[in-house]
């Protein structure tokens, strides 16, 4: 996608929280800090972080799977939150989801063609012919026999579920489809099949996508902006190409190096980053990674950064990055609201 | 390439022709069929392949730990420092070999550790059945002293704390120190590395290094991660539905696979660094292991497939020193011994 | 609405297997083969057993089974204190273990089932009510309750369906809701909402279906607890009244007896016996048959 | 041995365990509502007239009694015997029993208040002479004893009612040492007892409470009692054959009959030939031989011994085919179907059989039982008339009155004889409704001369068998003790009383 | 920890105040006492009379505040049928009842734990199915059915064991045994399932390739674990106990409170059926905050959580 088009995003997230109570404890999880980004139609949005982090959260949240404490979600311009009747349930239609574990996502005492048909049932009334023609549409776009209609999920491989899940996803002819680590379970050897798959679909329907991965060498080849989380706060966002290639909060370029390259020839990559993720229960004050990062000074124990654009379209939030920045005439701190981060700027 | 001088070194395990079947209801799950492998002291192998390929079962197979009932190994032998461990006793195995020759460390540092009792307890266990600890002091000096060696800072002080209070790479640690306490020779390291965050991943890689570079311990270690095996093994074999397809120096298997399987799996995996369009994929399912087909076992899925393929199991081919491939394409290579 | 109808007509469990997993397992047979010829007695009961159940026959008291030595071919398991025959009464009172367990299972998987759904989906203070309720159903000792229960509306086979009923719904209740509670985190939930499925869809189509197995092993189970609940109840007299047949019943009336006629203290307690011994294994066979998680014993 | 014979006063010496198979609920007696309360009551508190081993009444605590007329209203003169001690020394006055029916008038203290109804004024002549005069003649207070309990006034004025019922003390054979609800009650001879023949010999006596048959047996075979009462009777046999151990068997106090719906209209029960079909319809004789092990004794409205008996009085005998011919005359040729209402709390050994048993028997002349089986509190509900509005009983009803041994049918025949008056208890239990037989029962009740009693009863009980009203009679059950040889035990063979220990010890080596 | 405990604390008294609203209301409902308690005679102006002093003339509510009040203060009124206080009834009951609640539930988990072990252990062996066998067996035969053959072959025909009474521990054992009867069943497939569960856990798994030996394994790194759900429920088992004690103190004519309640019942004692009943609630509650407390010293992620 040419990030030049100009266009309202399809999906646009800003000041997003989720807080959890839970037992046992008085202070709430938090799961989702501070999350805004923006995606514009038809392109790949990622979100990378390491497990815990307030993925998954997020994915519900645009799924309207569980109300967000704070924040807002914008749909094609529109508020989710104020959408009612037949507005939100043209919203609901337009935004589907694939996850992560092909085993627990398809309801084991349903036949193929249930599954498939499910969403349809939910919001129209075909005649029968009509249906059955889009289940075999459906298990046609994603390379499943004619046949399988009839088979019960557990004769299934992984990969074969995954593509039951994808054309599930795909029944009511979504735009945004919010794929939560759509390949993690599977093997090696099938992931791409699937992430060939999820390419072409995207291609041949314009579908928007918001993937969230851990495998950095995935969403590296498979998304057009990425978005690096840490313990609910988004810490880097960017052009795939500008994150990756440049990467600005340490952080990033942590999780960067410590990717293991299928090559023996490149040495492991130690003492890129101390200690693990904190807990989300009670995370660190000011920058939440100042415990493990290499470069910490004093406000990073007290401070919380503010997101300092790099170019257009990238910035991170970080203090020693953004004082090594402020040395550059182009980079004005972006004046930030009482503790939201500043809409970075968008396409 | 600067094949490891293997050959040279007497081997500390060597595996030839394992058989481990697993009764099921409806048969026989042919789990390892035929698996020769070789670890020379101070060497990393690394087991990679496909779920269900028969890499864990493999790894149980040396500590004769398989899945009860139903589990067995029908066949070959497994030699450790010189001893054929398939006609070793249970109580032998359990009382001289496993903690104490041959230990594991598994993959998942969350269930690996009985979460109601202490990690000092937990620790000192190995050195109280090994009879390396006399009393239960001495057992928990000793459990500070290989705690430290897996740098958990303070070991004293956490002693007494229980595996919920250590975050998820610390467990990993203690399940390491508690597979190291008796310095065993072999360390069977299932998938240690798999549950863990990229960046503790690579903590856990190192510190494996360095432990065998203090004991000279001889490491399998089983993954399915490509980028896990590069950093850290010294050779690779690659299993198939049960067998081994390629074996070698871990540069020939990355720069120079010779099995179409190697080949397709280095293809399909997406690199940082280098975007492509297309990942190349690999199509089909791996076949079943109860009821595998005669010949070679990838000839379904294989784009180089021939006829000869489907019908006869291809011996393995040493292609080039310790590069042993399984695939009728090098047919013209001499046969591995 | 129409295809929704046709499709939820075909969407039945892959449960087909279940008769050819029967095949080669002895016990189970056998525990089926004790049910059915229970069913029988209870649907046949008058017609089967061989003298009326509450017919006196004062001049053959306290005859012994057919195999004993003063036993007569006409009574095959003696008679009791009043000449009744016994093997006529076991039948009859099959009838009535067998009703009560019926109309007990029915009612109670009913309500404890759409509890147990109703709260572990909705969540919330439905469920907090539901299960405070359920609390204090359950700080009360069962017996204890029934007892009460059993005085207020005065012994009778409808008494004992209701104390029974109240005794179990939490129990179906308790255990579907913590089923519930982790079905509806399952991925396939989130995802039929995110489809756009309403509760009712949701809870019908992918929550009922999924305990159905369970309620179909806890409704076997219960068999026998139901019918040990209601040897308890009658055996105390505050359970199936007279004319009505029960085998606690004939258990509390042999106590007298004990050392005149060990036969009737022991066959009716034999057929509770059995009959619980026969739900329990088809209970705990459907259990390890139908949990996938069990299956691989 | 027996009252008669003379025996050196010996102190009473050691122990002895015995078991019950029920308990008082009370140890006062102006509280006791139901007879087994007498059994715990009897061993401690005595009455002015009681009972002796062979049936006969004989002056007690009373010196001599008579009834006079004064100005056409009865009097009770009563003189106490003399040197009569309580168990904390005092002794027993004419105080005592002015005390005693002062507290038994008392509807806030007892719950026999009502009986005292027809008693005007109580008089203290002195220290060991009494009268009661009376606003009208009360036959009860004759036939019950004379009512009173001679009960310590001093003693209860100081420790007050809490007191007496945690310590109570009569003049009785035993001593209260302790209770313990439900388990049991220990006693102790008082050494000072007045009758100086007829005492104990044994020093402790520990009651147990035993209810259930089989331990209650049990624990006398195992030898942890040595004495025990109500042998069920299915193991009579088994215990005679004992060795080393007495028995003695005794007609229980307790009259069986069944009731009919007679007040109930178009009920079939209305017609007097239907009930005597029933009457001739149930082999109540084959009945307490199979069921009870023969431990039941027909009676005909008035058991042996009682008053008002008549030996002329011959049961109606087993005749089913009278039983169907009443019924075709009656206009039922093909029988009717009727509800019948069975207790099956075991208040009486095999109580719940015995009324299968006699239902069985009513179904197979025509009668056609639908049985109910009812637990004792839904039974008296059902009982009961007039309360609350209960269910009406529509059919036949297992029913029981105590009548007591000797026993007088009186105050039992006002209850379930005499037609129903609300609020006057009248006929609190009764389904019939004949005024002939209202106005003999009236008469009974006033009739306070014994010989004229025992004639108005007679005549009563005559009529009453006639038209089969106020139920149809059917058995005492008997009860049998069982001791062991070491035990010195004369039988008191009265209701409630028989369970009177006054004759206990243990043998001398 | 302790906030939690609170919180746990709070609901059994909300279960109880629950119990006794059900139980007064229950109790009430079954008609008019007085029938029972004055003789049949007795005229209306003495009835009036009883049902004043005993507060039967009051709405139901104010009935139930003024039983509540009174109970907490102990006070349940007067036995009907034995004119002493209920409570003192229940309270000198209650220790028996505990004691052979105690026992039945010693002897079930003395059953049940190895049983369920061995079973565990052994599985797919003869011992597995013997033991399934074995519990299956007792979960089909009904406490006081077990009670009365206990008694048939030990009391009637053998004459070892004493049939009634209590105070020796000869008493205690045929009880014990014929109310832990019943629990033997699920305890040891609770035991069984769980140690299933632990036996396939990695630490196990992991425990085996440190080569701990097996007894060592099983009875001390596996049992702890798989001791949690049997502790969980030995709540719920005390209920179970309590419950049973209801017939089998019948039976063994056990000088407890069940067999005082079910008396009570059919005396319709109702003060002594609502002490009675309510004591078994709190007994009950009580028990389970014990083993909400227990907890901790067997899982010390609870111990250490909050
Ligand atoms: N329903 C919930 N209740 C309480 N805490 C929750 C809930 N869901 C998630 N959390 C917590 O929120 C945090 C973020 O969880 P989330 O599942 O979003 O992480 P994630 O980034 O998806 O991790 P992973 O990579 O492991 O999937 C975690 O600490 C998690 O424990
Ligand atoms: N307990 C068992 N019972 C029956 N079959 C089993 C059992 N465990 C493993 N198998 C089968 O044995 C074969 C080899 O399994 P194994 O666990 O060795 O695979 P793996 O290579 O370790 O896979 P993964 O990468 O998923 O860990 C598989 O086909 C598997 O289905
Ligand atoms: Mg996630
Ligand atoms: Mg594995
Ligand atoms: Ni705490």
């Amino acid at each position: 996608m040419p990030p030049e088009t100009p266009a309202t995003p399809l999906l646009e997230v800003q000041g997003l929280q989720k807080h959890f109570k839970v037992r046992h404890s008085r202070n709430p999880v938090k799961a989702v800090e501070q999350l805004s980004f923006a995606v514009p139609a038809g392109s790949t949005f990622a979100i990378v972080g390491e497990s815990g982090c307030g993925k998954t959260t997020c994915a519900k949240l645009i799924l309207g799977l569980e109300p967000p404490s704070a924040g807002s979600i914008r749909f094609d311009g529109r508020d989710v939150a104020s959408l009612a009747g037949a507005d939100r349930r043209t919203w609901r239609r337009q935004v589907q989801a694939v996850f992560q574990d092909p085993y627990a996502s398809l309801n084991p005492r349903l036949r193929v063609a249930t599954i498939v048909a499910e969403p349809i049932l939910a919001n129209e009334k075909p005649t029968r012919a009509e249906l059955d023609r889009r289940i075999a549409e459906l298990l046609d776009v994603v390379g499943l026999p004619a046949d399988a209609a009839r088979r019960y999920p557990h004769e299934f491989s992984g990969g074969q579920r995954q593509r039951v899940a994808i054309a599930r996803a795909l029944a009511l002819r979504p735009r945004l489809l919010v794929l939560d680590e759509p390949t993690s379970a599977l093997d090696v050897s099938i992931r791409a099949q699937i992430l060939n798959l999820l390419s072409d679909i995207q291609q041949q329907y314009g579908l928007t996508y918001l993937l969230i991965a851990h495998d950095l060498a995935l969403v590296e080849h498979f998304a057009d902006a990425v978005g690096v989380m840490y313990l609910g706060d988004m810490v880097e966002q960017g052009p795939t190409a500008q994150v990756f290639g440049a990467p600005r909060h340490p952080y990033t370029r942590a999780l960067l190096a410590s990717v293991l390259r299928p090559d023996p020839d490149v040495p492991l990559p130690v003492g890129m980053i101390r200690g693990e993720i904190g807990s989300a229960l009670a995370p660190p004050p000011g920058c939440k990674f100042h415990p493990r990062c290499p470069q910490a000074i004093d406000a990073c124990r007290s401070d919380k950064p503010v997101p300092t654009p790099f170019s257009p379209l990238h910035w991170a939030a970080c203090h020693v990055e953004a004082a090594r920045a402020t040395g550059a005439p182009t980079a004005a701190a972006p004046a930030a609201g009482a503790g939201t981060h500043l809409e970075p700027a968008l396409p | 390439m600067d094949p490891l001088p293997t050959a040279a070194k007497p081997p500390l395990l060597r595996i030839r022709n394992l058989q481990t079947h697993i009764a099921v209801r409806d048969g026989t799950v042919r789990a390892v069929d035929g698996v020769n492998l070789d670890i020379a002291e101070r060497e990393t192998l690394g087991v990679v392949g496909e779920s269900g390929s028969g890499k864990t079962m493999t790894g149980l197979s040396i500590l004769k730990l398989l899945p009860r009932p139903g589990g067995r190994i029908a066949g070959g032998s497994i030699e450790l420092d010189g001893t054929d461990l398939v006609g070793v006793p249970e109580r032998e195995m359990a009382r001289h070999w496993r903690g104490r020759r041959i230990s594991m460390v598994s993959q998942d540092p969350l269930t690996s550790l009985n979460p109601v009792y202490s990690i000092g307890d937990q620790v000192g266990g190995p050195f109280r059945y090994h009879g390396l600890a006399a009393s239960r002091a001495e057992a928990r000096r000793a459990a500070i002293d290989v705690l430290g060696r897996v740098r958990i800072p303070s070991p004293e002080k956490r002693l007494d704390d229980y595996p919920h209070q250590f975050s998820g790479g610390m467990r990993q640690r203690v399940v390491a120190a508690m597979a190291i306490a008796c310095q065993p020779r072999l360390l069977i390291a299932d998938e240690p590395t798999s549950a863990l965050d990229v960046t503790i991943q690579v903590q856990m890689i190192d510190l494996l290094r360095r432990i065998q570079q203090d004991t000279g311990v001889g490491i399998l270690m089983i993954t399915h991660d490509m980028g896990v095996a590069a950093s850290m093994c010294d050779r690779i074999a690659v299993m198939y539905a049960g067998r081994v397809v390629e074996s070698g120096p871990v540069r020939r298997i990355y720069h120079a696979p010779a099995h179409p399987y190697t080949q397709a799996l280095l293809a399909s995996i997406p690199r940082l660094g280098q975007a492509r369009e297309r990942l190349d994929s690999i199509g089909g399912q791996p076949p079943s292991l109860l009821d595998p087909p005669r010949g070679c076992r990838f000839a379904a899925r294989c784009p180089q497939r021939m006829a000869r393929c489907e019908a006869e199991y291809p011996p393995e081919f040493e292609t080039a020193s310790g590069h042993r491939v399984a695939c009728w394409l090098h047919e013209g290579a001499p046969h591995a011994t | 609405m129409q295809a929704d109808a046709t499709l939820a007509a075909t969407a039945h469990a892959p449960r087909a297997g279940w008769l050819r997993r029967l095949r080669g397992r002895g016990i189970p047979w056998l525990s089926l083969g004790l049910l059915l010829l229970l069913g029988i007695a209870a649907i046949g009961g008058e017609a089967l057993a061989p003298w009326d159940p509450n017919a006196l026959d004062l001049a053959n008291v306290f005859k012994p089974p057919a195999w004993h030595a003063e036993g007569s071919a006409a009574h095959w398991l003696g008679t009791d204190n009043l000449g009744r025959d016994i093997a006529s009464r076991i039948i009859a009172g099959a009838r009535v273990s067998v009703t009560v367990a019926l109309y007990v299972i029915v009612l109670s998987g009913g309500i404890g089932a759409l509890i147990g759904l109703v709260a572990g989906y909705f969540g919330g203070w439905v469920d907090a009510v539901l299960m405070r309720l359920a609390d204090i159903q359950m700080s009360i000792p069962s017996l204890a309750l029934a007892l009460v229960v059993a005085v207020v509306l005065d012994p009778s086979f409808s008494t004992v369906v209701v104390v029974i009923v109240i005794t179990y719904w939490t129990w179906y209740a308790r255990i579907i809701r913590s089923e519930v509670l982790s079905l509806k985190e399952r991925d396939y939930v989130a995802l039929a909402r995110v489809a756009g499925c309403s509760n009712l869809t949701i809870l019908r189509r992918h929550l009922l279906p999924n305990v159905s197995n369970t309620l179909l092993v806890l409704a076997t189970l219960q068999v026998g607890q139901v019918i040990v609940f209601e040897a308890s109840l009658s055996f105390l007299g505050l359970g199936i009244q007279q004319p009505d047949v029960s085998w606690g019943l004939m258990l509390a009336d042999a106590r007298n007896y004990m050392t005149n006629a060990w036969w009737l203290i022991t066959l009716p307690g034999v057929a509770i016996m059995l009959t619980c011994l026969a739900s329990n294994l088809v209970g705990d066979w459907l259990r390890d048959t139908l949990d996938p998680r069990r299956k691989q014993r | 041995g027996p009252l008669a014979t003379a025996q050196a006063v010996k102190p009473a010496a050691g122990s002895l365990t015995i078991a019950f198979a029920a308990e008082a609920t009370t140890l006062d007696p102006v509280k006791y509502s139901a007879g087994v309360d007498t059994y715990f009551i009897g061993q401690i508190f005595e009455q002015l007239v009681k009972p002796d081993p062979s049936q006969k009444r004989v002056n007690w605590l009373a010196e001599s009694w008579e009834v006079t007329d004064v100005g056409g209203k009865p009097v009770l003169d009563v003189k106490i015997r003399k040197g009569v001690k309580f168990h904390n020394g005092d002794p027993l006055t004419a105080r005592d029993f002015e005390f005693s029916q002062k507290r038994l008038a008392d509807p806030a203290q007892s719950r026999w208040s009502h009986l005292q109804a027809a008693v005007e004024r109580f008089e203290v002549v002195n220290d060991h002479q009494f009268k009661i005069h009376f606003k009208e003649g009360d036959g009860s207070y004759i036939a019950d004893n004379l009512q009173l309990w001679a009960m310590p006034k001093a003693y209860f004025e100081k420790v007050g009612e809490e007191g007496f019922a945690k310590a109570p003390v009569g003049t009785g054979p035993w001593k209260f040492v302790s209770r313990s609800v439900k388990e049991e009650l220990k006693l102790e001879a008082f050494d000072d007892y007045w009758h100086k023949t007829a005492r104990p010999t044994v020093k402790n006596l520990t009651i147990k409470i035993i209810p259930e048959d089989l331990t209650r047996v049990a624990a006398f075979k195992t030898g942890a009692v040595d004495w025990i009462d109500a042998v069920p009777p299915a193991m009579i046999a088994e215990v005679k054959k004992m060795p080393g151990v007495q028995t003695s068997t005794v007609v229980s106090g307790n009259n069986l009959f069944l009731d009919f719906a007679e007040q109930v209209p178009n009920s079939p029960w209305r017609d007097v030939r239907v009930r005597q079909a029933a009457a001739h319809a149930i082999d109540v004789d084959a009945i307490v031989k199979a069921v009870l092990f023969g431990q039941g004794e027909r009676y005909v409205q008035v058991g042996k011994g009682g008053a008002g008996y008549d030996p002329n009085l011959k049961p109606y005998p087993y005749d089913p085919r009278k039983a169907k011919e009443l019924l075709t005359q009656a206009g039922f040729p093909r029988g009717f179907d009727t509800n019948c209402y069975n207790l099956t709390t075991p208040r009486e050994p095999n109580v719940k059989e015995m009324g299968e048993a006699m239902f069985a028997y009513l179904t197979a002349a025509g009668i056609r039982c639908k049985v109910q089986g009812l637990e004792y509190g839904a039974w008296i509900n059902l009982g009961r008339r007039g309360r609350n509005g209960p269910p009406e009983m529509d059919g036949v009803i297992s029913w029981m009155w105590g009548q007591g041994i000797p026993g007088d049918p009186g105050t039992a025949w006002a209850g379930h004889l005499h037609s129903f008056v609300a609020g006057k208890g009248w006929g609190s239990y009764s389904y019939a409704s004949d005024p002939e037989l209202d106005t003999l029962v009236e008469e009974a009740k006033r009739t306070m001369d014994p010989a004229q009693r025992e004639a108005v009863l007679q005549r009563l009980a005559r009529l009453k068998h006639e038209r089969v009203l106020g139920g149809l009679p059917t058995y005492r059950p008997l009860v049998t003790l069982a001791w062991r040889d070491k035990v010195d035990y004369t039988p008191w063979p009265w209701p409630g009383f028989w369970r009177n220990l006054q004759q206990i010890g243990l043998k001398q080596p | 920890m302790p906030q939690f405990l609170l919180k746990r604390f709070g609901l059994g008294l909300i279960s109880i105040i629950g119990a006794s609203v059900v139980i007064f209301i229950i109790s009430r409902l079954s008609g008019d006492p007085i029938v029972l308690l004055l003789p049949v005679d007795a005229p209306p102006a003495v009835i009036e009379a009883m049902r004043k002093t005993m507060g039967l003339d009051q709405p139901l509510w104010r009935q139930y505040l003024l039983f509540a009040q009174h109970a907490l203060l102990g006070d349940f009124g007067n036995s009907y049928r034995w004119q002493t206080p209920a409570l003192s009834l229940v309270l000198e009951r209650l220790p028996a009842t505990i004691q052979l609640a105690c026992a039945g539930l010693l002897f079930s988990i003395a059953l049940a734990v190895p049983l369920g072990i061995l079973s565990a252990v052994y599985r797919g062996t003869w011992l597995d199915s013997f033991g399934k066998g074995f519990a299956m067996l007792g979960q089909s035969m009904p406490g006081f059915w077990v009670g009365l053959l206990l008694i048939l072959v030990f009391s009637v025909h053998l004459g070892w064991l004493p049939a009634f009474g209590h105070g020796t521990p000869a008493h205690i054992l045929m009880p014990a045994i014929a109310l832990g009867w019943y629990p033997v069943a699920a305890q040891t497939r609770i035991v069984r399932s769980a140690m299933l569960d632990v036996l396939d856990s990695d630490y196990i798994r992991m425990g085996r390739a440190l080569g701990t030996p097996e007894w060592l394994l099983v009875g001390k790194y596996a049992f702890r674990n798989a001791a949690i759900p049997l502790v969980t429920m030995l709540g719920v088992y005390f209920a179970a106990m309590l419950g049973g004690a209801f017939v089998v103190e019948v039976v063994f004519a056990w000088p407890g409170l069940g067999r005082t309640v079910v008396e009570a019942v059919f005396a319709r004692d109702f003060p002594v059926v609502q002490a009675g009943v309510l004591f078994t609630s709190v007994l009950f509650v009580a028990a389970n905050l014990l083993v909400d407390l227990s907890y901790g010293a067997i899982d010390p992620r609870i111990r250490h959580a909050g």
